[in-house]
C-alpha cells in the first residue's frame, strides 16, 4: 500500500516475550514511528474529525482508550486465543471497547457526540488499532503492550491535534474555541471543509518530507 | 474518426516546411567533373556489402564491375570513372562507421567511355532475367532508402501486383532532383516503366506528382506511349506525401496495413529516379555510374542539379559549388529526413538525392527545450496517427516497452513531422528513434534467451 | 416526513457528499489502490458490491435489535454480521463465477472491514432509511466510491511521467490531489435541492 | 575553408517557427483587450486586482525554482497567463491579499506540484480560483456594478484590507446576472451580457471581446477551436432543448451562453492545453463534459455557477479520455486491405 | 502481518473445539462488559439526550416552564402521548408557562439545504398566529457560512415574531413565509436572508413555509386538545 516502512516491532518475536517493558515502548509511538505521519495508518478518523481542535483531542483519547484496552486484553489473552481465529476476536475486542467508549461520550456531553458522529463507532475499523493487537500485544506482555498502546494513542491524538489545531486556527480563529487571532480576522473556510483535512495532512507530510531531505543532504 | 475519413486524394495529416524549391527547380542537370580521387564504399544499399572482385593497383574502366553482389539482398557495385584501383581499405561512410571500400584515382585525361554488359531487352528478356539485369545493374532505390530494387521488386508467392506507383512526389523542401529528372528524362521514366510492369505483372502505373511540379505533370501527361497503361496524378503538397505508404494511401485510398509492405495492398512504389535508371542502364547492360544531385541550401553558392559520379568526395563537391565562409551543417538528403555530415571526407552514394548547406544563421534554432504543453500539433502531424506527445513523455522516462506495446511506437517511420512542429522543441523522432533501437534489441535479446532454454 | 427522493438519495451519496472526497471514508484504499486504473475500478467495483450487501445486512439487523431491544449491539452485530456474510458471498462467487471471482476477489477481505462499508451501515441507520432508500444509498456510496477512486488513478496514472518534486512525490501528492477533487466536488452541492 | 568542423544534428534539421513561448506571450496578447475592458468597466480596483493577481504568479513561479534549484521559467510567459485568468475570473473588488494568495496557491498548488509548467493537471489558475472559493466565499460572491461614476477616482477600503483581515463591505454590492436568475428568476439581456455591460468577475462581463480573442488564437493556431466550440455548443443544444420543452422554467441559450464566466472559461481555460486531452475527439468529448456540468449545476444545483467547478471536473476526467481516445494508427484500420 | 502468518501455519492447529470455547468466552466476557457499559451510562444518557431537546424546545417557545408531548393519529387528530412513544409517529411539544397556560407549540420540520438534509424545530404561538422560536437541530452547511442560520443573531431574529396568521377559512396562510434577500424584509411574514449563504437560509424559508402551511391549520384547530391536558 505504498506505506512507509514500519521498522518492524515483531523482528525479535522471541526475544520481546523475555522483555521487560522498556521506555522504547512508549516513545517510538510518539515521533519514530508515529501511526499517523509515519505509518500512515488510520486516515479516515484523522481527516475526519480534525476539524477543530477538540473534536481531534475528543476522537485521540477515545482512539488512545480503546487501543490501551484492546493491547492489553488481547495481551492478556494472548495464550488462549487460538491462531485461526485472532483476526475475529480481536475485531471482536475492539468492537466491545469502541461500543463502551461510544456510551461514555454519549454520557459525558451529547454535543461532542454529535460533533464526532459516526467516527467513533468507525473507531472500530481503525486499523491501527488492529494493526498493533496483530503486531505487537499479541506477541508482547501486559506491561510493553501497555506502553505501546498508550505511545501509539498519545501519538495519533498528537498528530489529530496537529492537524486540528492548524484547521481550527485558519479555519476559525480558534483554538480550543478560544480566540487566539483578533477578532477580525478572516478565516479561511476551506481549512474547516474536507478539502482543508486533506490540504493540511500534506502539508505536514511536505514538512516532514523537506526535513527529512534536508537531514539527507547534510 | 474515420467517419470523416472520406478519400481526399492525400493522406491525414502532415506538414507544410517552406518549400524552397524555387532556386533549384528551373536549373537543368549538369554533368558534374571527376574528382581526382573516388571513394566507393561496398554498403550502399541496404543488405550484404558487396565483395570486391579487384586488386589494388588494377587499372578499370568506367562501368567496369569492381565488386559482385554479396547475396540476394545484396547489389554488385561498378567503377565509376576509369583509373587505377589506389587501396582496398575502410572506408568512411555517412553512418560515421569506417566500412570496406575502394580509393580510386580517376585516370586524368581519359574519354571515360563506358564499359557496358549484357544487354537486357525489354521486348524479349524474362522477368526473371529483367530482374538478373535490374540487380547486375547495381540497381536500389534512388528515393533515398537504398533498398536493392530487384528485392523489392520480387512479387512473393501468393501476392500479387495490381499497381505500379512511380514515386515523383519529391516533398521534402529544398530539393529538385526528381522533378529535373522527370522534365529531361521522361524517355528513360516510360522505359524503365515497361521494365517495371513487365517483372512486377501490375496492371497500370501511376505516376505521383505533387502540384508544385505541374509542369513535370504536364511534360509526363504528353509524353506517355499510347501502348502502356500510365497515368499521371497530381497529389497536393504536403510532407511527407513521398513516403511510399502516403503516397498509397493518397492515389489509391487504402492504407498499408501496420507492419506490412505495399504489396500487402497489392502496390509497389518506385522512385521515378529509380525508374530512369532502369530505363538508361538496362538496354546497355551497365551499371549505375552517377546519379542526379540537388546541391542547394543557404550556403551553397553555386547552387543547381548536377549529375554526379558515385564516389566523389563530399568535399571536392563542396569546392566545386563554393560555399559559404558560415557554413555549419551539411545534410546528405532534405532537411527533414536527410543525415547531417559530420566528416568531409565521405563521399556520394547511390541512396544520396541532395545535398544541403546551412549557414550558422539558419541552424541557429532554439536548443531550450521546454515541457510537452500537450498542444497536440505533433498529433495532428502525424502521418501514422500516433500520439507522438505521448511517446516522447514515455521516452523521457525510460519506459520504452509501453511505448512499442500501448503507442505504437514500431509503427513511426520516423519522418519527423512532429519534431519539426513542437513548439516546445522536443527532439521526438530522435527519441524514438533511440526508443526503437532499444525496443528492437531488448526483444532480440529476449528472442535469443528463449532459444537458449 | 420524506423529504428525500431516491433520486436525491443517489446524487447525495455519490457527488454531493461523496464519501471519500466529503465524508473521509474509505481513506487508505483510496490512497493504497488508487495508483493502477485497472485495480481502482475493480477495487470500486468490490466496494459497491460489498456496500450494497451490507446495506441490506444493516437494515434486517437493525430491524432485529429493535425488535429485541438490544440497541447495544449494533456496533458488534454490524461488524460481525458484514464481514461473515460478506465471505459467504465470497464463496458463492467463487463457485458460481471464477472470472468474477479472479476480478474481485482478492480485495473483499481488504473492504469487509473497511470503514466506508461500516459507516455507510452507520449513516443509513442514523438517517432512518427504509430498505429501498438504503439500497439507493449504498449504490450511491458505492458509485461515488469508484467514480472518486478512478478519477484518482487515472491523475496518478498520468503523474507517474511528470516531473513532481521529490518532496511532494508519495502520499503528499495524493492527498493534494484529493483535495482539489473534494473542491471539485464542491460544484455539486445543493444539487437537486 | 573546407576544414572546419561541422556542427551535427539529427534531421529533422529545420522547425516551425513557433514556439512555445510565443505561444504564452500570444494568449498574453489576445487576454489583454479583455484585461482592459475590465479595468474601463471596473476602474482602479479591478486594474489592481489584475496586477496583484499577475505578480503573485510570476513572483511565486520564480521562488519556487529558485528553491528546487532550478533555472526560473517566468520567461516562458505561463505564469503571467495563470495570473491573468485568476484576476479575471475574481470580483473586481476583491481583497488584494486574498488575490495574492490565489496566486501563490495557483501556482504552487495548481503548477509546481505536479512538476511544472506541462505537467500541472488541473488548471493552475481555476486550482487557485477554487482554493479562494472555498476559503472565502462571502468575498469571492460579493460583486459590485459596472461603471460606477467614480471608478477611477477612488479605491474601494475592502480592496485594500490588511492582509489576513476581514474586509468590509460597502452596501452597494449587486448581484451577477446568473445569481439574478437563480434567486429571482431574473433574466439579464442577451446584448447587454455580450457587450459586458453587466456586473461580475473582473473579465468575464464582455463576451465579445473574449471571442475575438479566442478568434485571434485560434486563426493563429495557438488554441484549439474545437474546445470553446464544444463547451459552448452542448451548452446551446441542452439549453435550447431545455427552453424549448419548459420556456417557463428554463432560460434562453443566448442568456446562458454568454453569461456568467461561460466564455471566458471555454475560450480561455478549459483550452489550457496542458489540461486537457490531446486528440481532436478527446478534446470534443472533454468540451462536452464542461457543457453538461455547467447546465446541470446551473439549472440544478445550488450555486448560480459552475464553470470553474464543470473545468476542473473535466480536467481530472482528461486522463481517462486521453487513454480511451487514441488517433487510429494508420494501417490499423478497415481501409487497410486490398487496394 | 505476512510473518505472524508465516508463525501461524506453523502452530498446531488448535482442535476445533478449543476454538469455539474460545470464541464463546470472549463473547461472553465482551456481551458482558457492553452489558454492563450500558445499563451503567443509560440514565446519563438519556437524561442528557431529554435535557437537549428539553433545552431546543425551551429555546423555541419563550417563557414555558413545562411541556407535553402529542402524538398526530393517522386521521390528522393530536393526542397527548403516552409512555411508549412510537418512535415512527409525528409529534409536537406543547409549552406551558408558569400558570400553566399554552405559550406555543414547538414542531420539528426539515428539508434539503445546501449540503444535506436540515432538521430545525421551530415554535408557535397559536395566540399571536405567529413563530417564536427557531432552532437548527441538525445540519451540515457549511461552517462559517451556511451556517450562520444557526448561530447569525440577525437572522435568528426573524422568528422572534415571524407572521403565520391563518386566512378567514382557517385552512390556508394569509401570507406563506418567505426569504427575502439581506436586508429586503418589509413584511413581518419576510424572512431577511444572509449574504453569502442565500442558499441556506432560503432552504430555511422553504422548510417553514411547508411545515407551517401542513401544521398551522391542525394546531389551530385543535388547540383545545393542546391546552386543556395537564402536564408533565
Ligand atoms: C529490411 C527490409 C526488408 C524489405 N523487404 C521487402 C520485401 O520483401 N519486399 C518489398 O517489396 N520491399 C521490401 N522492402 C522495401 C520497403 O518496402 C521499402 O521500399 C524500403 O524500405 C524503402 O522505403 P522507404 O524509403 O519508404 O523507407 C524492405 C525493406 C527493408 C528495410
Ligand atoms: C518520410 C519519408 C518520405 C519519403 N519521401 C519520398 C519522396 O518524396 N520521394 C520518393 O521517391 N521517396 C520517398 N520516400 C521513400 C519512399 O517511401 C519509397 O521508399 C520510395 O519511393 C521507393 O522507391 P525506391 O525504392 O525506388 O527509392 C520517403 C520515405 C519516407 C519514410
Ligand atoms: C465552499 C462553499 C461553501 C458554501 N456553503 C454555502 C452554504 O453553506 N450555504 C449557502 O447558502 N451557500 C453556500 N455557498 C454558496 C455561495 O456562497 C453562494 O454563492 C451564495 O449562497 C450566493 O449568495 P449571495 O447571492 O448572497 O452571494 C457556498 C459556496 C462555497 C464556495
Ligand atoms: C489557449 C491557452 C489557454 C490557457 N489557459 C490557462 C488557464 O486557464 N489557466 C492557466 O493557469 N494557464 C493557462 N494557460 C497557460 C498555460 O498553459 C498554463 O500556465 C499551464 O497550465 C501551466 O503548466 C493557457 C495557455 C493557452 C495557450
Ligand atoms: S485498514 Fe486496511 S485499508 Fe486501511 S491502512 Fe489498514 S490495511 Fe490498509
Ligand atoms: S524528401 Fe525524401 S521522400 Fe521526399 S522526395 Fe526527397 S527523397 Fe523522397
Ligand atoms: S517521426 Fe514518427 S511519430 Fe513523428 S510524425 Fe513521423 S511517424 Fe509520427
Ligand atoms: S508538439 Fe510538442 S509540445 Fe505539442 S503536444 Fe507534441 S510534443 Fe507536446
Ligand atoms: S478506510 Fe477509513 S480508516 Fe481506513
Amino acid at each position: 500500500m505504498g506505506k512507509p516502512n514500519t521498522p518492524s516491532t515483531n523482528s525479535g518475536f522471541w526475544a520481546n516475550l523475555r522483555e521487560s517493558p522498556s521506555t522504547d515502548d512508549f516513545i517510538k509511538g510518539l515521533w519514530r514511528e508515529n501511526p499517523v505521519f509515519v505509518q500512515v495508518l488510520g486516515m479516515c478518523p484523522t481527516l475526519a474529525v480534525s476539524n477543530t481542535t477538540m473534536n481531534a483531542l475528543a476522537m485521540g483519547l477515545a482512539t488512545t482508550f480503546v487501543l490501551l484496552m484492546s493491547n492489553m486484553l488481547v495481551s492478556s489473552l494472548r495464550f488462549f486465543i487460538p491462531k485461526q481465529v485472532r483476526i475475529a476476536s480481536y475485531i471482536l475486542i475492539i468492537a466491545t471497547f469502541v461500543t463502551i467508549t461510544d456510551y461514555m461520550i454519549q454520557a459525558i456531553s451529547v454535543d461532542l457526540h454529535k460533533s464526532l458522529g459516526a467516527f467513533i463507532s468507525l473507531i472500530v475499523v481503525n486499523c491501527l488499532i488492529l494493526g498493533r493487537a496483530e503486531a505487537f500485544a499479541s506477541k508482547n506482555t501486559i506491561g510493553k503492550s501497555f506502553l505501546d498502546g498508550l505511545g501509539m494513542g498519545l501519538g495519533f491524538t498528537f498528530a489529530l491535534i496537529c492537524l486540528g489545531a492548524v484547521r481550527e486556527i485558519m479555519g476559525n480563529g480558534t483554538l480550543l474555541g478560544f480566540g487566539v487571532l483578533p477578532g477580525n480576522f478572516q478565516e479561511w473556510i476551506v481549512m474547516i471543509l474536507p478539502a482543508g483535512g486533506f490540504f493540511t495532512l500534506a502539508l505536514w507530510l511536505l514538512l516532514f518530507n523537506a526535513l527529512k531531505e534536508k537531514r539527507a543532504q547534510a | 474518426m474515420s467517419l470523416f475519413n472520406f478519400h481526399k486524394n492525400t493522406f491525414k495529416h502532415g506538414v507544410h516546411p517552406p518549400e524552397h524549391k524555387s532556386e533549384t527547380n528551373s536549373l537543368p542537370i549538369r554533368q558534374f567533373p571527376f574528382a581526382p580521387v573516388i571513394i566507393l564504399p561496398m554498403v550502399q544499399h541496404i543488405g550484404a556489402p558487396a565483395e570486391i572482385i579487384v586488386r589494388e593497383g588494377q587499372e578499370v574502366v568506367r562501368g567496369q564491375l569492381l565488386a559482385k553482389a554479396g547475396g540476394f539482398v545484396s547489389v554488385p557495385v561498378h567503377a565509376p570513372v576509369t583509373g587505377t584501383i589506389r587501396k582496398i581499405t575502410n572506408v568512411p561512410s555517412i553512418s560515421g562507421k569506417m566500412v570496406p571500400g575502394i580509393y580510386l584515382e580517376t585516370a586524368p585525361f581519359s574519354n571515360q567511355e563506358v564499359h557496358g554488359n549484357k544487354p537486357v531487352d525489354v521486348e524479349t528478356a524474362t522477368p526473371e532475367e529483367i530482374l538478373q539485369g535490374i540487380q547486375d545493374a547495381g540497381i536500389v532505390g534512388l528515393g533515398g532508402a537504398a533498398f536493392p530494387t530487384h528485392v523489392k521488386l520480387k512479387v512473393p508467392a501468393g501476392k500479387t501486383c495490381e499497381v505500379l506507383l512511380i514515386n515523383g512526389i519529391e516533398c521534402e523542401p529544398y530539393l529538385t532532383t526528381d522533378h529535373r529528372v522527370m522534365l529531361e528524362q521522361a524517355e528513360d521514366i516510360f522505359l524503365g516503366i515497361r521494365y517495371l510492369l513487365k517483372v512486377t505483372g501490375a496492371k497500370r502505373a501511376v505516376i505521383g506528382i505533387e502540384a508544385n511540379k505541374q509542369d513535370a505533370a504536364d511534360h509526363l501527361t504528353q509524353h506517355i506511349p499510347a501502348d502502356i497503361p500510365v497515368t499521371v496524378q497530381v497529389v497536393p503538397v504536403k510532407y511527407p506525401q513521398g513516403s511510399e505508404k502516403m503516397l498509397i494511401t493518397s492515389i489509391l485510398g487504402v492504407e498499408v496495413p501496420s507492419g506490412g509492405l505495399p504489396i500487402d495492398v497489392n502496390a509497389l512504389v518506385v522512385n521515378v529516379a529509380t525508374a530512369a535508371e532502369m530505363g538508361r542502364l538496362l538496354p546497355h547492360g551497365r551499371g549505375i555510374l552517377e546519379r542526379v544531385i540537388t546541391i542547394t541550401g543557404p550556403a551553397v553558392k553555386k547552387k543547381g542539379n548536377y549529375l554526379i559520379p558515385i564516389g566523389t568526395p563530399l568535399r571536392y563537391v563542396l569546392e566545386q559549388v563554393g560555399v559559404d565562409e558560415q557554413l555549419s551543417e551539411v545534410y546528405l538528403g532534405g532537411p527533414m529526413m536527410g543525415v547531417a555530415v559530420s566528416n568531409l571526407d565521405i563521399s556520394i552514394v547511390k541512396g544520396a538525392s541532395g545535398i544541403v548547406a546551412f549557414t550558422e544563421k539558419e541552424v541557429s534554432r532554439p536548443t531550450e527545450i521546454l515541457p510537452c504543453i500537450k498542444c497536440g500539433a505533433c498529433v495532428e502531424a502525424c502521418p501514422i496517427s500516433l500520439n507522438p506527445s505521448k511517446l516522447g513523455i514515455l521516452a523521457k522516462f525510460e519506459a520504452y516497452e509501453r511505448m512499442a506495446d500501448e503507442f505504437h511506437l514500431m509503427d513511426c517511420f520516423e519522418c519527423g513531422s512532429c519534431a519539426y512542429v513542437c513548439p516546445s522543441h522536443i527532439p521526438l523522432v530522435q527519441y524514438f528513434r533511440l526508443s526503437k533501437s532499444v525496443v528492437r534489441k531488448r526483444s532480440a535479446a529476449k528472442k535469443s534467451a528463449e532459444h537458449a532454454k | 416526513m420524506k423529504t428525500e427522493s431516491l433520486w436525491y438519495i443517489f446524487i447525495n451519496a455519490s457527488l454531493i457528499n461523496n464519501f471519500v472526497l466529503a465524508y473521509f471514508l474509505g481513506i487508505c484504499p483510496f490512497l493504497g489502490v488508487s495508483g493502477k486504473l485497472e485495480t481502482a475500478t475493480k477495487m470500486g467495483g468490490a466496494v459497491t458490491f460489498v456496500m450494497l450487501i451490507s446495506s441490506m445486512c444493516a437494515y434486517g439487523l437493525h430491524a432485529f435489535l429493535i425488535a429485541v431491544n438490544a440497541p447495544f449491539l449494533q456496533l458488534i452485530s454490524y461488524i460481525v454480521v458484514i464481514a461473515s456474510t460478506v465471505q459467504l458471498v465470497e464463496m458463492f462467487i467463487k463457485k458460481m463465477s471464477p472470472a468474477l471471482f479472479r476480478a474481485l476477489g482478492i480485495f473483499l477481505p481488504l473492504i469487509t472491514t473497511n470503514c466506508a462499508i461500516l459507516g455507510l451501515a452507520l449513516f443509513q441507520t442514523n438517517k432512518g432509511y427504509g430498505f429501498i432508500e438504503s439500497i439507493v444509498y449504498a449504490l450511491g456510496a458505492g458509485v461515488g466510491f469508484t467514480f472518486a477512486l478512478v478519477l484518482m488513478a487515472g491523475l496518478r496514472e498520468q503523474l507517474e511521467f511528470a516531473e513532481v518534486p521529490n518532496v511532494v512525490k508519495g502520499t503528499a501528492l495524493t492527498l493534494l490531489i484529493a483535495g482539489i477533487l473534494s473542491l471539485t466536488f464542491m460544484g455539486f452541492a445543493g444539487l437537486g435541492s | 575553408m573546407l576544414n572546419k568542423t561541422l556542427h551535427i544534428s539529427t534531421s529533422p534539421h529545420i522547425v516551425r517557427g513557433v514556439s512555445t513561448t510565443d505561444i504564452m506571450r500570444n494568449v498574453v496578447w489576445a487576454l489583454l483587450p479583455v484585461a482592459a475592458y475590465a479595468v474601463y468597466a471596473f476602474g482602479l480596483n479591478a486594474l489592481l486586482v489584475l496586477v496583484t493577481a499577475v505578480a503573485a504568479c510570476v513572483l511565486t513561479e520564480h521562488y519556487l525554482c529558485r528553491i528546487s534549484k532550478k533555472k526560473t521559467t517566468i520567461g516562458d510567459w505561463s505564469a503571467v497567463i495563470t495570473g491573468l485568468l485568476l484576476g479575471l475570473s475574481l470580483p473586481p473588488h476583491f481583497p488584494l491579499w486574498m488575490t495574492f494568495a490565489g496566486g501563490v496557491l495557483a501556482i504552487a498548488l495548481g503548477k509546481f506540484i505536479f512538476g511544472g509548467l506541462g505537467y500541472n493537471v488541473f488548471n493552475p489558475a481555476l486550482v487557485g480560483r477554487a482554493v479562494l472559493q472555498a476559503a472565502f466565499p462571502v468575498a469571492i460572491t460579493t460583486w459590485y456594478p459596472a461603471f460606477s461614476a467614480d471608478r477611477f477616482g477612488v479605491v474601494d477600503g475592502s480592496i485594500l484590507t490588511f492582509p489576513f483581515l476581514e474586509p468590509t463591505y460597502d452596501a452597494v454590492s449587486g448581484a451577477t446576472p446568473l445569481a439574478a436568475f437563480k434567486f429571482d428568476g431574473a433574466i439579464t439581456e442577451t446584448y447587454d451580457l455580450a457587450m459586458g455591460l453587466v456586473g461580475g468577475s473582473t473579465g468575464e462581463t464582455c463576451a465579445v471581446l473574449i471571442i475575438l480573442g479566442g478568434v485571434y488564437l485560434a486563426v493563429r493556431k495557438m488554441m484549439n477551436w474545437r474546445i470553446p466550440l464544444a463547451v459552448l455548443g452542448t451548452v446551446y443544444v441542452l439549453t435550447a432543448l431545455l427552453h424549448w420543452m419548459d420556456s417557463q422554467s428554463y432560460p434562453e441559450p443566448g442568456f446562458m451562453l454568454f453569461s456568467g464566466g461561460l466564455m471566458l472559461g471555454a475560450v480561455f481555460m478549459a483550452t489550457d492545453m496542458v489540461a486537457s486531452p490531446i486528440t481532436p475527439l478527446g478534446v470534443v468529448i472533454y468540451g462536452a463534459i464542461i457543457g453538461l456540468v455547467v447546465v446541470v449545476i446551473r439549472l440544478w444545483g445550488g450555486l448560480p455557477e459552475g464553470v470553474m467547478y464543470a473545468i476542473l471536473l473535466a480536467n481530472a476526467i482528461g486522463p481517462h479520455i486521453d487513454k480511451w481516445i487514441q488517433p487510429t494508427v494508420y494501417g490499423t484500420t478497415k481501409t487497410s486491405r486490398g487496394a | 502481518m505476512k510473518k505472524a502468518d508465516s508463525q501461524e501455519t506453523m502452530a498446531p492447529a488448535a482442535e476445533s473445539s478449543k476454538m469455539l470455547r474460545a470464541m464463546v468466552g470472549l463473547g461472553v466476557i465482551c456481551a458482558l462488559m457492553i452489558v454492563l457499559a450500558f445499563e451503567w451510562t443509560k440514565p446519563r444518557i438519556e437524561q442528557n439526550k431529554a435535557a437537549a431537546l428539553e433545552q431546543a424546545i425551551f429555546k423555541v417557545i419563550p417563557g414555558m416552564v413545562s411541556k407535553q408531548t402529542f402524538l398526530l393519529t393517522p386521521d390528522n387528530t393530536l393526542v397527548p402521548a403516552g409512555a411508549n412513544v412510537d418512535k415512527n409517529a409525528e409529534v409536537v411539544y406543547a409549552g406551558y408557562d408558569k400558570e400553566g397556560k399554552l405559550a406555543g407549540i414547538a414542531v420539528e420540520a426539515s428539508g434539503l439545504g445546501f449540503a444535506d438534509v436540515l432538521r430545525v424545530l421551530y415554535g408557535y404561538n397559536p395566540e399571536t398566529e405567529k413563530i417564536v422560536g427557531f432552532f437548527v437541530l441538525e445540519s451540515k452547511e457549511t461552517p462559517g457560512l451556511g451556517d450562520k442560520i444557526e448561530k447569525d443573531p440577525q437572522f435568528l431574529a426573524n422568528f422572534a415574531g415571524l407572521d403565520v396568521a391563518l386566512k378567514e377559512d382557517k385552512v390556508t396562510l394569509k401570507n406563506p413565509p418567505v426569504t427575502v434577500k439581506a436586508g429586503m424584509k418589509t413584511n413581518p411574514w419576510e424572512i431577511d436572508g444572509i449574504t453569502g449563504a442565500t442558499i441556506s437560509s432560503r432552504a430555511i424559508g422553504a422548510i417553514i413555509n411547508s411545515s407551517t402551511t401542513r401544521w398551522v391549520p391542525m394546531l389551530q384547530q385543535q388547540q383545545a386538545t393542546l391546552r386543556n391536558t395537564t402536564t408533565n
